[in-house]
C-alpha cells in the first residue's frame, strides 16, 4: 500500500544495499572516507619513502643548491643541495610521527590526569589550578620555552607540542568523567559492588574514549601545524631532520628564489592536516554529532 | 558581587602557578644571558664576571623569592640586555598586539558567526559544505604560509599593502589599517575557521531544541527564528570559544608578528626566550596570563547577558 | 491477606535523614532536606510501594537504603544489623543482599558492554569463577525470559522491555533478599509494562524476594504492593496496607493524589480534588505540616506544629492533625 | 454537523533513514470537528506524534521526509500549502503545545516576550497592546500575579506553570485548532489534573477544537469526545470515547486495556495477573503485508497475515465505531473479555 | 578571459592606497631606513663585542684613531701625537673644540678612562695594557701612555676598527665596571641615540648630533670627516628575512645591512639596488675543543683541515662565486698586510678524507661520539655545521649533531666539556692581525671557548706585538702562522665578502665593513 514515491525510494535503497558495503559507507560518510583515503595515501608515501625517494634526504650537494626541478631532482633542490622530493617524502614520516605521538601522548596523559581530577575532589582542586595556569600561558610560548629547555630532537618536539595540549585534554576528560560518573550505569555498577578501579576501567574510560579519540585527531592535525610554527620560530626539530616544518622554515628566506622549497612541503602539510581534520570531523559525525560542542 | 570577588580571587592561584612554571622553566633551560652579553671572544672568566654582576650566581630559590618580592611591589624588573624596565618594554609593544588581537577577533567574529549560522541553517546543503570545507582548509595551513601568500599577492604583486611594519592609529587611519590588514587576515583565518565550526555545531544543536520547534509552531520567519531565538541561545558557547580561543589567537599573533615584522608582545617574547632575557619573559608571561584570565572572567560575566539562567 | 503475614521485619528503617548542604561563599544556606526522617519496615517476601510526586524524595530514599547516597542520619537495620553507618568495606557484603533496578533501563546499562558482561559484573565483583559465572548468567537470562543469543548483544540492540529484563537479571545475579525497584516500569509502554510487572511478581513468588517499589503510577503501585507509603517533601505522610490505603485514604494529599489519576471507568471518577500550586522547594519547606500550603483543609494550627505519623487502625498510619475528621 | 475543521486523509509519512524507509504513518485518516476534542492514543512509535507534527509541517523537510495524502484545514490542503501560508497559520489558526514544558520555552526570552511575539506577528498588535494581552492570557491560564510574571524567564517558572504559559502562548491568537502533543506526560499527576482541567475549561470558553495526543488511555477517557487508536503507523480503531471503553473492538485496544493495572478495582485486584501483549512493536521499515498487529495477536489467522484489514464499522450499537480488524469482538483466548 | 576578482578591482584600490602611501611618506624624506643585521639589544660596545652593538657605537661615539680605506691608521679625535725615541712614551693631543653630545667638552681624562675600560675587556686592549706602565692625562687636551715593555702596534690598537672598538666616552660613564652595562649614551660621535624612541626588537632611532665636530678631510674608510647628510636614521629590525627582502625591494627600506647570501643574485639583478662589500671580507672559523679528546691531540685538529674544502663551505652558505674569495690559506686574511701562506703546504692538496681518517686514528680516535653544535641560525654558521657533520661522517666519525638555538650554543660552548666543534665567522678587521685575532690566542684558560694552549704560539704573539718594525713583524707573522698550522687553534673554512645592499637613491655609501651612516645622501 506504499505510495509510488516511497516504493521507488525503497527500490533505490534496496539497490544501494546490494552495493559493496564500503561504497555504502562512503556514501553515508563522505567526509570520513575522503579524509581516510587522503590520510592513507600520505601514510603510504611516508612508509614507502625509502623506496620512493630518489635521493638520500640528508645528502647535501652544495654544487646543486637551489636548482629548479629537473630529471634528477624532480622538485628541485634546497639551499644545501638536498633533494626536495626526497625530503618531502621523508618529511611525511616526521610530521605524521610527530602528530600521532603528540596526539597519543597528550591524550594518554590527559586521560590519566583528567580521570583522577574527575573522581577526586582534592586532587581536582590542585590539578585544575595547575591546568588553568598552563592554559594561561600561550601554547606556543610554552612550547618554545620547553624547546630551549631540552635538547632538540623529535621526542622533545613531541613533548613541547603536547604540553600545551594537555590542559585542554584534561579539561575535556574531566568534564566527561563528571558527566559519566552521574550516569545511572555507574550508579548501577556501584550498587553491584564494583570497586572504583574497575568502575574507571570498565565503565568510565571506555565511555569517554569516543570524544577523546575525536579530540586526539584534532590534536594530531594541529600538532603538525605547530611543528611548523616551532621550526619557523627557530625552536623546532633538529635541522638535519627533514621535517616539513624545517623545510619551510629553511626555505622561507629563499621563497623568492626557489618557491618549491616552501610550496611542496606546504602542500603536503596542508593536505595531511586536511586529511586528519576530515577524519576527525568524520569520526565526530559518525560517533556522535553532539560531542562537537565539548571540543 | 560575591561571584565577581570570588572569581577575582581565583586569579591569584592561577598566576602563582604561572609564575612558578615560568620561573622554573627558564632557570632549568641551558644557556644564560651572560654568555650572550660576553660575546664571541669572551673567556670563561669574563662570562663568570658578567654572571655575577647580573646576580645569576645566586641560588635559584633566592632568585625566585627576590623576583616574587619584586612583583609584589609592582615591579616587573629590568631587561638583562637593554637595561630597560620590563614594564616599559611591554608598554611599548602592547599597542600593536592589542590592535592585531582585537581586529583579528573582530574580523573572525564578523565573518565566522554569520558563516556558522548559515551553514547550520542550511545544514547538509552545498552552502554548509562550502563553509565547512573552507573552515577545515583554513585550519590546515600554517599562518606563515598564508602570510607569505598574502604578501606575495597583495604586497609584492598588487602593491596594495605594505610588506611589514606597524603604524599607530595616531599616524592616521589609512596607514594604520593598511599595515594591519594582511597580518589580521592571515592570523584571523584559523580563528575564523574555529569560530565558524563552533558556531555551526552550536547552532545545529540549538536548532534541534524543543523551543525552536515551539518558535516554528508560532509561525515565526526563519530570520527571526535564527537571530532572536537560536542565536541568543548559542551565544554562550560561542562566547566561550571566543574566550578560550584567545590562547590560539595569541599563538597566531606571535607568528604573524614575526612574518610582518610587527613590534608586538609576541615577537618580544620569542626573542626574549631565544636570548634568555629572564625578567622580560617572566614579566610578559605574567602579564599575558593575567590578561587571559581576565578575558575569560569577562566572557564568564558576559554569559549573564545572554543566559538569564546564570546568576552570580 | 493477613495482618500477621510478615512477623519479623527484614528491613527496619528508622528516622532516615538525607540533607544536602548548600554552602555558598559567604554563608551557609539551609540544607535541602531530601529526606527528613522517614521510618518504615519491610518483611521478607513483602513489597512496599513508595509513591509521591517528583521531588518528594522517594528515589533518594531508595538509593540511600543501598548507600548509593550516604545518609545524613538515621538507622537502616537490615536483618537486625545497622548498615547505615558501616564503613564502605564493611558494607560491601550487604551488596549481595540488597540490589536495585533502575528507572531508565537504557541509561543504567553501560553501552560499551555486552549483555552477558553486564549481568556477569556482580558475579565477578564477588569472586565467582568464570565457568560457574557463565552458567549462572545463562540461567539468569532464561529466568528473566531472554534468549541466550542475547548474551553477545549490546544494550542498544534491545528493546526497552528487554533492557529492563537485563537490569532485573543483573539485580538477581547475587541472589539478593531485597531488591529496590526504582520506577522500573515508568519508561515502558503499557503492553511492555505488564510483561515486566508479571515477571517481577513471578520472581517474588519463586524466590521470596522483598521489594521496595518506587513509582509515581498509583495503579501500578496498587497492583504490585502489599503495603504503600506516600511521600511528600521528604516525609512519609501516610503508610498502610494497600487496600486500606487505596480504599480509605486518610491524608488529604493521598486523597488528592488518588483523585487526580485519570480513570477509564466513568463510575470510578469521584469529585476531583484539585491541589493549588506546585511543590514547595525542599530547601525552604513550609513550617509545621509541609503540605499545608496546598492542602484544601489546612487550618492555622497546621503551620504551627508538624504532625507525626499516627496509627489509624490496622497498620495504617497517617501524619495529619485532622485525619480522623476528614476521613 | 458541518464539515470538519481539520481532516486527515490517507496520510502517509515516511522517513528515509540509512538502513531503510520508516513508514511512520501509513495511511491514516480522521476528522476533527469544530469545538471537539479528539484523542489520539497509542504506544511510542505508533505515529501519533508524527501525525501531529505533520499538521503544522514541523517535521524536518525533504529529502529525509516523504508525505502523501492530504491534511485539510477548512478545506485547504496544508501538505501543499506554501511556506508563507503555513507561517500565517501556525500559532494563529492552528496552535500546538508540546510534551516537555521544561524545554519547549525559549530559556533566554521572557515569558512575556514569547507570548507578545506571537500576538505582534499574527494579530499585528502594538508592542504595548501585545504585552497587555499576554498578561491577560497568563491570567486566563491561572498564573497568579500575571503582569509581574511576564518579565520572568521560563526557569523561574515551575513545570506546571510553564505548561500553563505554553497554553497561554498557544491560545493567544484564539486558534481554531489546538494540537496538544502529550501535554501532561512530563508532569506529576496532580499537575496533570490541573492542566487537563484548564484545557477543558478553555475549550469550553473559547470553543477551540483540540487534538489530544497521548499514550494515557485514562486521560482520553476523561477528556475526549472521540478517540483514534493507533498502532504501528496505522489507525486500528476509532470511536466515541464511551463506546470505545465500553466495548473495545480491536484486539490491540482490548489487549491494552487488559494490560493496564487498575486503580479502582475491588479488594483482590492485586491477585489478578495482568494480561500481556506478547512480543514487540514491529519494525516499520518493511511495507505492511497484512495486519500490522497480527504477529502479536492471539486471534490472528492466515488472512490477517496476508491482507491488510480495512477500517469497518463494528457490529456494535454505535454507528461511528470503526475497527480495522477481521475478527473484531471475537473473544481473546485466555482472558475473560 | 575573466580576471580573478582581486585583479579587477585593482586600479581603483591601487589608486586609493598609493595616494595614501604618498601622503604617509611625505614628511620623512631625510630619514634613512636600514634593516640592521640583528636586533640591537645591548648599548655598551665595550662590554659587548657583538657587531650590532659595535655598529651602534660607530653611530654615537668617536675614536682616537681610525683606519682609512687602505688600512692605514689616521688620527680622528687626536690632533697630533709624539713618540719618544725608545718608543716607550706616547703623548697625544686632542683636537680643539670636541664636545660630548650633552654639550660638555671632551677632555683627556675622559679618553684615559675610556681606554682603561676598553683595556680591561678587549683582546687587543688587554695585550696593549699588559705593556702599559702608566697612562694619564697631563691637562685637558693632552695625555700620555708610558710603556713598561716593548709594544709595536700602539696606533693600530687605538685605531682598532672592529670589536671591541676603543670608543671614547665621558669619564663618568667610562668609570663603570667593565662587566656591567653602561646606562648613559652620551658620546662624541656624529649621531645621537633617541632613547625614547628605542623599541628593542624593532626600532632604533638616531638623529644628527649638532655638537659633532667633523674633521676637515673627506671621509675615507672609517677615518676622515664624518659629515652627516640626513636628519634621522632608523634601524628597523625585521626578523624574517623574506619579509626584509620584500620590504627592501619595495623601497620601504633604504639599506639592507646583511642580506643572506642567497639573496645576492636577486639583489644584484635589481637595477634600483647596489651592493657594497668591504674589500677585506670575512673569515669562517671551525673551532675544535682543545680540551676534549681526540681534539686535545694536534693531529686530530690537523685532520679537520683535511676535511675542509673552503669552496664547499662557501657554496653551502650560498655565496655566489663573485662573493667568495678563492680558497685562501692565510690565517690573517688574504689581501691584508699580514697575508702569509707559511706552513700551509701540507694542506695544499685540498680535501683528503683518507688522510683525515689516518690522522684521527693516529690521534687515538676510536669511534667515540663527536658532538658538533648545530645551530638553526644564523645561516652561515648553520650551513657550515651541516657541511662539517657530513664530512665527518664520510671520514667514519661517529657524529652527534646536536641541534640548538644560537643562545643555547653560546652557553654550551662556554662549558669546557660536552662538545667538540662549533662554527662561527668574523669580519676581516677582527682577524687580520695576531693582535686582534681572538681565536689565535693560545693562552689556555684565558682564551675564548676552545681553549687552545700552546706556549710557543703565545711567545710568538708576544714577540709580534712587541715588534715595532714592519719587516721584522712580517717574519714573525710567517713563523706564527706556521705554528698555527701545526697546532691548529681553529680551522679557517673560507674567506668571503658579505655585501651590504642599498637602494640607488642613496649616494656616498662607504664600504668599510661597518654600516656607517655618515656621508650618505638620500634623494
Amino acid at each position: 500500500m506504499d505510495s509510488p514515491m516511497i516504493a521507488a525510494l525503497e527500490a533505490r535503497l534496496e539497490r544501494q544495499r546490494r552495493q559493496p558495503r564500503i561504497l555504502v559507507f562512503a556514501r553515508r560518510h563522505p567526509v570520513l572516507v575522503a579524509g581516510a583515503a587522503l590520510l592513507a595515501t600520505m601514510v603510504l608515501l611516508a612508509l614507502l619513502a625509502p623506496w620512493l625517494a630518489p635521493h638520500d634526504p640528508t645528502e647535501m650537494n652544495v654544487l646543486q643548491r637551489l636548482k629548479p626541478p629537473s630529471a634528477d631532482y624532480l622538485l628541485g633542490t634546497d639551499a644545501l643541495g638536498r633533494d626536495i622530493l626526497s625530503r618531502t617524502l621523508y618529511g611525511a614520516r616526521v610530521s605524521l610521527l610527530v602528530g600521532v605521538s603528540v596526539a597519543l601522548f597528550s591524550a594518554l596523559v590527559g586521560l590519566g590526569i583528567g580521570t583522577v581530577a574527575g573522581f577526586n575532589r582534592v586532587a581536582d582542586r590542585i590539578i585544575m589550578r595547575i591546568m588553568d595556569g598552563m592554559m594561561a600561558i600561550p601554547g606556543i610560548l610554552l612550547a618554545v620555552a620547553l624547546m630551549t629547555l631540552i635538547r632538540a630532537s623529535i621526542a622533545t618536539v613531541v613533548i613541547a607540542i603536547a604540553m600545551p595540549e594537555i590542559p585542554r585534554v584534561v579539561r575535556l576528560v574531566r568534564s566527561l568523567v563528571l558527566t559519566i560518573r552521574e550516569q545511572p550505569y555507574i550508579e548501577a555498577a556501584r550498587a553491584m559492588g564494583t570497586r572504583l578501579p574497575m568502575i574507571l576501567l570498565r565503565h568510565v574510560i571506555p565511555n569517554l574514549l569516543t570524544p577523546l579519540i575525536v579530540q586526539a585527531s584534532f590534536i594530531w592535525a594541529s600538532a603538525m601545524i605547530f611543528e611548523a610554527y616551532l621550526s619557523f620560530l627557530g625552536a623546532g626539530t633538529p635541522p638535519e631532520v627533514p621535517s616539513w616544518g624545517n623545510m619551510m622554515a629553511e626555505g622561507r628566506s629563499v621563497v623568492q628564489l626557489a618557491f618549491g622549497i616552501i610550496l611542496y612541503p606546504g602542500i603536503f602539510l596542508g593536505l595531511t592536516v586536511l586529511a586528519v581534520n576530515l577524519v576527525g570531523d568524520g569520526l565526530r559525525d559518525l560517533l556522535d554529532p553532539r560531542i562537537g560542542r565539548k571540543l | 558581587m560575591n561571584y565577581l570577588l570570588r572569581r577575582l580571587l581565583a586569579v591569584i592561584p592561577v598566576l602563582a602557578v604561572v609564575a612558578v612554571i615560568v620561573f622554573l622553566l627558564l632557570r632549568l633551560a641551558p644557556g644564560d644571558p651572560a654568555v650572550i652579553i660576553a660575546g664571541d671572544t669572551a673567556s670563561a672568566e669574563d662570562i663568570e664576571h658578567i654572571r655575577q654582576t647580573l646576580g645569576l650566581n645566586r641560588p635559584v630559590v633566592e632568585q625566585f623569592v627576590g623576583w616574587i618580592g619584586q612583583i609584589l611591589r609592582g615591579d616587573l624588573g629590568t631587561s638583562v640586555f637593554t637595561g630597560m624596565p620590563v614594564a616599559e618594554m611591554i608598554r611599548q609593544r602592547v599597542e600593536p598586539t592589542l590592535w592585531i588581537s582585537a581586529l583579528t577577533m573582530a574580523f573572525a567574529v564578523v565573518f565566522a558567526v554569520p558563516m556558522g549560522i548559515i551553514a547550520a541553517w542550511k545544514a547538509g546543503t552545498w552552502v554548509d559544505r562550502a563553509v565547512s570545507g573552507l573552515a577545515v582548509a583554513a585550519f590546515s595551513l600554517p599562518v606563515f604560509v598564508i602570510g607569505y601568500g598574502l604578501v606575495y599577492g597583495f604586497s609584492t604583486q598588487l602593491d596594495w599593502f605594505p610588506v611589514q611594519g606597524f603604524k599607530s592609529l595616531s599616524d592616521g587611519f589609512v596607514p594604520f589599517i593598511r599595515h594591519l590588514a594582511l597580518p589580521v587576515i592571515s592570523g584571523g583565518l584559523i580563528y575564523m575557521a574555529l569560530l565558524a565550526r563552533m558556531t555551526r555545531s552550536t547552532m545545529l544543536e540549538v536548532l534541534a531544541q524543543d523551543y525552536i520547534r515551539t518558535a516554528r509552531a508560532k509561525g515565526l520567519s526563519s530570520q527571526r527564528l535564527l537571530l532572536r531565538h537560536a542565536l541568543k541561545n548559542a551565544a554562550v558557547p560561542i562566547v566561550t570559544t571566543i574566550g578560550l580561543g584567545i590562547a590560539m589567537l595569541l599563538s597566531g599573533v606571535i607568528v604573524t608578528e614575526s612574518v610582518f615584522a610587527i613590534p608586538g608582545i609576541g615577537r618580544l617574547t620569542v626573542d626574549s626566550i631565544l636570548r634568555r632575557d629572564y625578567p622580560v619573559i617572566q614579566g610578559i608571561v605574567l602579564v599575558t596570563a593575567t590578561a587571559y584570565v581576565l578575558i575569560n572572567l569577562i566572557t564568564d560575566l558576559l554569559y549573564g547577558l545572554f543566559d538569564p539562567r546564570i546568576r552570580y | 491477606m493477613s495482618v500477621v503475614a510478615f512477623p519479623r521485619p527484614l528491613l527496619d528503617v528508622r528516622d532516615l535523614v538525607k540533607h544536602y548542604p548548600t554552602r555558598t561563599f559567604w554563608r551557609d544556606s539551609p540544607p535541602v532536606k531530601a529526606l527528613d526522617g522517614i521510618s518504615f519496615t519491610l518483611g521478607a517476601g513483602e513489597t512496599l510501594g513508595l509513591v509521591g510526586e517528583s521531588g518528594c524524595g522517594k528515589s533518594t530514599a531508595a538509593k540511600t537504603l543501598l548507600r548509593l547516597i550516604e545518609p545524613t542520619a538515621g538507622q537502616i537495620l537490615f536483618d537486625g544489623a545497622d548498615i547505615a553507618t558501616l564503613s564502605p568495606a564493611a558494607f560491601r557484603p550487604y551488596r549481595r543482599e540488597l540490589q536495585i533496578v533502575f528507572q531508565d533501563p537504557y541509561a543504567s546499562l553501560n553501552p560499551r558492554l555486552r549483555a552477558g558482561e553486564i549481568v556477569a559484573e556482580p558475579l565477578r565483583n564477588f569472586g565467582w569463577d568464570s565457568r560457574d559465572g557463565e552458567q549462572r548468567v545463562a540461567d539468569l537470562f532464561a529466568r528473566v525470559g531472554l534468549n541466550t543469543d542475547a548474551l553477545k548483544k549490546y544494550p542498544h540492540e534491545f528493546s526497552g522491555g528487554q533492557r529492563q529484563r537485563l537490569g532485573i537479571a543483573r539485580a538477581l545475579a547475587l541472589n539478593p533478599r531485597l531488591i529496590v525497584l526504582d520506577e522500573p516500569v515508568s519508561a515502558l509502554d503499557v503492553s511492555i509494562q505488564a510483561q515486566v510487572i508479571n515477571l517481577l511478581e513471578d520472581l517474588q513468588a519463586d524466590l521470596g524476594l522483598s521489594y521496595i517499589f518506587v513509582a509515581h503510577d498509583l495503579a501500578v503501585v496498587r497492583h504490585i504492593s502489599h503495603r504503600v507509603a506516600v511521600m511528600y517533601l521528604g516525609r512519609i505522610v501516610e503508610i498502610g496496607p494497600v487496600d486500606s490505603l487505596f480504599t480509605r485514604p486518610l491524608h488529604p494529599y493521598t486523597r488528592a493524589l488518588l483523585s487526580a489519576v485519570p480513570k477509564i471507568s466513568p463510575a470510578a471518577r469521584q469529585n476531583r480534588i484539585l491541589l493549588k500550586g506546585d511543590l514547595p522547594s525542599p530547601a525552604h519547606p513550609p513550617s509545621g505540616c509541609t503540605f499545608r500550603t496546598r492542602c484544601p483543609q489546612a487550618r492555622p494550627e497546621c503551620a504551627e506544629r508538624a504532625p507525626q505519623l499516627v496509627a489509624h487502625g490496622n497498620r495504617h498510619q497517617v501524619s495529619c492533625h485532622f485525619a480522623e475528621t476528614s476521613a | 454537523m458541518s464539515a470538519p475543521i481539520l481532516e486527515i486523509d490517507d496520510l502517509r509519512i515516511a522517513f528515509a533513514s540509512p538502513d531503510g524507509i520508516v513508514r511512520a504513518v501509513d495511511g491514516v485518516s480522521w476528522q476533527l470537528n469544530a469545538g471537539e476534542m479528539l484523542g489520539i492514543v497509542g504506544e511510542s512509535g505508533c505515529g501519533k506524534s508524527v501525525t501531529a507534527m505533520s499538521i503544522l509541517r514541523l517535521l524536518p523537510g525533504p529529502p529525509a521526509m516523504f508525505a502523501s495524502g492530504a491534511i485539510r484545514f477548512r478545506g485547504e490542503d496544508l501538505l501543499t500549502a506554501s511556506e508563507a501560508r503555513m507561517r500565517a497559520l501556525r500559532g494563529n489558526a492552528i496552535s500546538m503545545i508540546f510534551q516537555d514544558p521544561m524545554t519547549s520555552l525559549n530559556p533566554v526570552l521572557t515569558i512575556g516576550e514569547q507570548i507578545a511575539e506571537v500576538l505582534i506577528l499574527h494579530q499585528k498588535l502594538s508592542k504595548r497592546a501585545a504585552w497587555t494581552r499576554a498578561g491577560e492570557m497568563l491570567d486566563l491560564v491561572g498564573i497568579p500575579d500575571p503582569v509581574r510574571r511576564l518579565a520572568d524567564y521560563p526557569h523561574q517558572f515551575s513545570g506546571g506553570m510553564r505548561q500553563r504559559a505554553m497554553i497561554a502562548l498557544a491560545l493567544a491568537c484564539n486558534p481554531a485548532v489546538l494540537i496538544a502533543d502529550e501535554p501532561t506526560t512530563a508532569l506529576d499527576v496532580t499537575i496533570q489534573a490541573q492542566i487537563m482541567e484548564l484545557l477543558a475549561r478553555l475549550r469550553r470558553e473559547m470553543g477551540t477544537a483540540i487534538v489530544l495526543i497521548t499514550h494515557d488511555l485514562g486521560v482520553v477517557a476523561e477528556c475526549c469526545d472521540r478517540v483514534v487508536v493507533m498502532y504501528a503507523g496505522t489507525k486500528v480503531e476509532e470511536a466515541r470515547v464511551d463506546a470505545l471503553f465500553a466495548r473495545p473492538s480491536h484486539p490491540y485496544t482490548r489487549g491494552l486495556l487488559a494490560a493496564m493495572p487498575e486503580l479502582d478495582t475491588p479488594g483482590d485486584a492485586r491477585h489478578r495477573r495482568l494480561a500481556e501483549i506478547p512480543g514487540m512493536v514491529p519494525s516499520l521499515k518493511q511495507a505492511a503485508v497484512g495486519c500490522r498487529f497480527a504477529p502479536r495477536c492471539a486471534l490472528a489467522d492466515e488472512r490477517c497475515r496476508q491482507t491488510i484489514p480495512a477500517l469497518a464499522p463494528t457490529s456494535g450499537e454505535h454507528a461511528d465505531h470503526f475497527a480495522a480488524c477481521f475478527r473484531a469482538h471475537e473473544p481473546l483466548p485466555g482472558t475473560a473479555a | 578571459m575573466r580576471l580573478p576578482l582581486p585583479f579587477r578591482a585593482r586600479p581603483l584600490a591601487a589608486a586609493f592606497f598609493s595616494l595614501a602611501a604618498l601622503a604617509a611618506q611625505a614628511g620623512f624624506a631625510s630619514t634613512l631606513h636600514m634593516i640592521p643585521q640583528g636586533d640591537l639589544k645591548i648599548l655598551d660596545p665595550i662590554q659587548n663585542p657583538s657587531y650590532i652593538t659595535r655598529n651602534h657605537g660607530y653611530m654615537i661615539y668617536d675614536t682616537l684613531f681610525a683606519q682609512n680605506a687602505k688600512g692605514i691608521i689616521k688620527p680622528q679625535m687626536v690632533d697630533s701625537w709624539k713618540v719618544s725615541a725608545d718608543k716607550k712614551t706616547w703623548s697625544f693631543k686632542l683636537r680643539d673644540g670636541l664636545k660630548w653630545s650633552d654639550g660638555t667638552p671632551v677632555t683627556a681624562a675622559d679618553c684615559v678612562a675610556s681606554l682603561k675600560r676598553w683595556g680591561a675587556r678587549d683582546v687587543s686592549g688587554r695585550l696593549l695594557f699588559a705593556a702599559v706602565g702608566e697612562i694619564k692625562a697631563s691637562d685637558a687636551a693632552n695625555f700620555t701612555i708610558v710603556l713598561k715593555s716593548a709594544f709595536g702596534p700602539v696606533l693600530e690598537m687605538l685605531g682598532k676598527p672592529s670589536s671591541n672598538v676603543p670608543f671614547m666616552m665621558p669619564e663618568r660613564i667610562a668609570a663603570t665596571d667593565p662587566n656591567e652595562q653602561i646606562k648613559d649614551t652620551v658620546g662624541s660621535g656624529p649621531f645621537i641615540f633617541k632613547r625614547d624612541e628605542w623599541v628593542p626588537g624593532s626600532k632604533v632611532v638616531y638623529i644628527k648630533n649638532p655638537n659633532y665636530v667633523p674633521r676637515k678631510e673627506p671621509a675615507d674608510g672609517l677615518a676622515g670627516g664624518k659629515l652627516v647628510k640626513v636628519d634621522r636614521v632608523e634601524w628597523n629590525y625585521i626578523p624574517d628575512q623574506n619579509t626584509a627582502l620584500a620590504a627592501f625591494k619595495k623601497g620601504e627600506m633604504d639599506i639592507y645591512e646583511l642580506p643572506p647570501a642567497d639573496f645576492i643574485p636577486v639583489l644584484s639583478a635589481d637595477a634600483s639596488i647596489k651592493l657594497a662589500t668591504d674589500p677585506l671580507g670575512d673569515q669562517g672559523w671551525l673551532r675544535p675543543n682543545h680540551l676534549a679528546a681526540p681534539f686535545d691531540n694536534p693531529k686530530a685538529r690537523q685532520a679537520l683541515y683535511y676535511l675542509v674544502n673552503q669552496g664547499e663551505y662557501m657554496a653551502a652558505a650560498g655565496f655566489p662565486e663573485a662573493y667568495r674569495h678563492k680558497p685562501c690559506m692565510a690565517y690573517f686574511m688574504c689581501g691584508s698586510v699580514n697575508e702569509s701562506f707559511a706552513g700551509s703546504a701540507p694542506y695544499a692538496g685540498g680535501k683528503d678524507i683518507e688522510k683525515a681518517k689516518k690522522l684521527l686514528q693516529e690521534a687515538g680516535y676510536k669511534g667515540e661520539k663527536i658532538v658538533v653544535l648545530t645551530p638553526s641560525e644564523p645561516p652561515v654558521q648553520a650551513a657550515a655545521a651541516m657541511v662539517t657533520v657530513q664530512n665527518l661522517k664520510k671520514a667514519g666519525v661517529n657524529v652527534d649533531a646536536q641541534a640548538m638555538d644560537w643562545s643555547t650554543l653560546l652557553a654550551r660552548r662556554a662549558k669546557k666539556d660536552g662538545w667538540h666543534i662549533f662554527h662561527t665567522y668574523s669580519v676581516g678587521t677582527d682577524v687580520f692581525s695576531p693582535a686582534v685575532n681572538a681565536y689565535a690566542q693560545a693562552n689556555c684558560e684565558k682564551a675564548p671557548s676552545g681553549w687552545p694552549c700552546d706556549a710557543k704560539l703565545e711567545q710568538l704573539r708576544a714577540a709580534w706585538v712587541a715588534e715595532g718594525d714592519a719587516a721584522k713583524r712580517k717574519k714573525i707573522t710567517d713563523e706564527l702562522q706556521a705554528r698555527m698550522y701545526e697546532v691548529v687553534p681553529y680551522v679557517n673554512f673560507g674567506q668571503f665578502f658579505q655585501p651590504m645592499a642599498y637602494r640607488t637613491n642613496l649616494t656616498g655609501v662607504l664600504s668599510v665593513g661597518v654600516p656607517v651612516m655618515w656621508n650618505i645622501e638620500k634623494k
